[in-house]
């Protein structure tokens, strides 16, 4: 790496100026290395000692009276310049505090086992449990299913018309809004999978990808979902009043 | 400045203007080749022999051939293509002959030779910015991630896609697999050509060029047999009509009533492999 | 979740000065909104939409007005207030990268393929793959493609409305961000390129080159046929007369 010295503009030494003096930076030298210490302070993952940012800066650098001044000039702002011991770091401006720590609801990234169960639910709806078990070769946790509830992706459809009337699974508005579709119709088909490279050529001529139930249509073995299903399954509070 | 390819790109890429040595390892297919080729001629691209680059290629191609390099359709395709040009551009085009003229055909390419230069600069242009990363850095010690309070959850359509593509995918690959065809069929390389070609609206003598680029000796009775099988079922479809004027002489070829588009392309293309 | 409005000093609507008059922040007050909005995005190593900000500051705040005033403000600093789309982030200054540089930050290295497939996506979206593989003269493998998504700088962008609706391709914000644009349009070279018709399909009507091979490109080991040659070689009676 080349020294940051001579690169610089108006870093000469104080000595050219006749005198063997200590060097000093001119004001143009000095303003450089202060957007040099603010640049490193901004970057660094940790607070940052007074010996890394002079090692970085010219030579003569008065490093303590330029943290000094760079303190000065945030000390209005909303982001605050701090030193801890003779470390240094930028932090919001204590009475800004509640702007920057509200919804602190972090964003989680889905399973691949969740997102696999979504896929099959929007593509095969309305699915039953066992079907999607059937198609990915394992069983399901409760767990998944709950993630997609409760990221509001998925919702009980109907109910199958066969023993045991088990609860077929659709996606939501939400799930649409999520991912940019405007109907499940936009879900790309074998064709388009293929186009956009994400299947292989190489798949039998029986393989097929079932174009997805819309919204309103209930399957032909399919019966609505009701209230009374809902409270039936555990999966409501038995409705008392208006709630 | 960064190196722009990860692979360090043009100088080891076997062609050098003394020594043109046989290794298409280094191209990135038929019109990289070109392109490369073009730009030995050292000129703008607007100025290139067309003619002359058809036949660097063709020689290339020729060379490979004869020392039994193992080419990629793409690039005999190509061949044949070129070599279909610069008959067009020697050759007065005689009136029952509506095809393109060779000099529209020779635009067509230089067009794409020069389109796809335009977009190599672009790349070039584009990783040599003040990369985030790199030149430019964020905060490094974030205090919050603004979220958007849409979900709680993440994943991208791709990544939806992605997961229910190769998912499918894996159950679909406990069935058989087809062997590979020793013969160039003539659909595949229909597919290729029309690729290159874009429509061919008018009558137009391929076969001729594809027969001569596409086979070896060896395999060119069934290549004629499988390739006139392949043609019929195109015209059946209405991808394709033929015309043939007598016996042995050329056979004529152009876009039928219900011809290719670019996605039913890349639709077969897909189902090839 | 209070509503800042309360929270802060001098941000009182207009009315109460009297007069139903629109909303707007006294001079307080807006460097009030001033300082929420440098803590907001400075927090925050990802850009920040203008939205989130919004619905951070006071009712009445010119959000555009805030973001261009901060931006002037450390124009001439060593970190940079930059626009990415709609969003807003810090960066450290681009003339400073070879201090703040260290050995640690990689920066993903793009194959060939890669970066021309990313290119012409940036400067043809929507393209569908086909379009892509039009442009290269090659098929584009799975794994490019794939690479690009992971980076997070292309996506899925809709389909074309043609037959077959094949997905198209686009960049995305992140895209924007790594690269230092502030929009599609600051792509370099954009307009040259839509200019000269290189971002078409088709081929533009300017565009000619000069064919067959003009008689002054002669190869270099070649020298131009004249008359008498083909006369010599009997090609043309020998010219008498004038035909």
């Amino acid at each position: 790496m080349t020294d940051p010295q001579n690169d610089l503009p108006g870093m000469r030494p104080a000595e050219e100026n006749g005198g063997a003096e200590e060097m000093r930076l001119d004001a143009r030298a000095e303003q450089e290395a202060e957007r040099i210490a603010e640049a490193l302070v901004f970057a660094s993952a940790q607070p940052v000692s007074e010996t890394y940012i002079a090692a970085r800066l010219p030579r003569g650098a008065d490093v303590p009276r330029i943290m000094a001044r760079l303190k000065s000039l945030y000390a209005d702002r909303g982001v605050h310049l701090l030193q801890v011991a003779d470390h240094w770091a930028f932090r919001t401006a204590a009475d800004l505090s509640f702007v920057v720590q509200t919804d602190e609801n972090e964003v989680r990234k889905l399973s691949r086992a969740a997102l696999e169960v979504l896929a099959i639910i929007a593509y095969h709806q309305p699915v039953t449990r066992a079907e999607i078990e059937d198609i990915r070769g394992v069983q399901t946790s409760k767990g998944t299913i709950d993630v997609l509830m409760e990221a509001g992706w998925i919702r009980f459809r109907g109910r199958r018309r066969t023993p045991g009337r088990p609860v077929t699974f659709g996606t939501t508005r939400d799930f649409l809004d999520h991912f940019g579709l405007e109907e499940l119709r936009d879900l790309p088909g074998l064709e388009e999978l293929k186009g956009a490279g994400l299947l292989s050529g190489r798949i039998p001529s029986n393989f097929h990808i079932p174009m997805p139930l819309g919204d309103d249509d209930l399957g032909e073995d399919e019966d609505p979902i009701t209230q009374l299903d809902l409270e039936e399954l555990g999966l409501l509070a038995p409705s008392g009043g208006d709630e | 400045m960064d190196p722009l390819w990860q692979d360090d790109g043009a100088t080891d890429r076997g062609l050098h203007e003394e020594a043109l040595v046989v290794d298409i390892a280094g191209f990135e297919g038929p019109l990289d080749l070109l392109l490369h080729l073009a730009r030995n001629q050292r000129v703008d691209l607007s100025r290139i022999s067309v003619l002359a680059l058809a036949e660097q290629y063709i020689a290339f191609i020729e060379r490979a051939r004869s020392i039994r390099l193992e080419l990629a359709a793409d690039y005999l395709v190509m061949a044949a293509w070129l070599a279909f040009l610069k008959s067009r551009l020697l050759i007065p085009q005689q009136a029952k002959d509506e095809g393109p003229s060779g000099e529209e055909m020779a635009s067509a390419l230089a067009f794409r030779l020069k389109r796809l230069e335009a977009m190599r600069d672009a790349a070039s242009r584009l990783v040599n910015r003040n990369r985030l990363g790199r030149d430019v850095f964020a905060r490094g010690a974030p205090e919050h991630i603004p979220v958007e309070k849409k979900s709680a959850f993440e994943a991208s359509l791709y990544d939806l896609l992605s997961a229910y593509a190769s998912l499918r995918q894996r159950e679909a690959v406990m069935q058989v697999t087809i062997e590979k065809r020793q013969v160039w069929s003539l659909s595949d390389a229909r597919l290729l050509l029309a690729r290159l070609v874009g429509d061919m609206v008018e009558w137009t003598a391929l076969d001729h060029f594809l027969l001569r680029y596409m086979t070896g000796p060896k395999e060119r009775a069934t290549a004629i047999a499988s390739s006139f099988a392949a043609s019929l079922e195109m015209v059946r479809e209405g991808r394709l009509e033929i015309r043939q004027d007598g016996a042995f002489s050329p056979i004529y070829l152009r876009q039928g009533p219900n011809p290719l588009t670019a996605e039913i392309l890349a639709e077969m293309e897909a189902g090839r492999d």
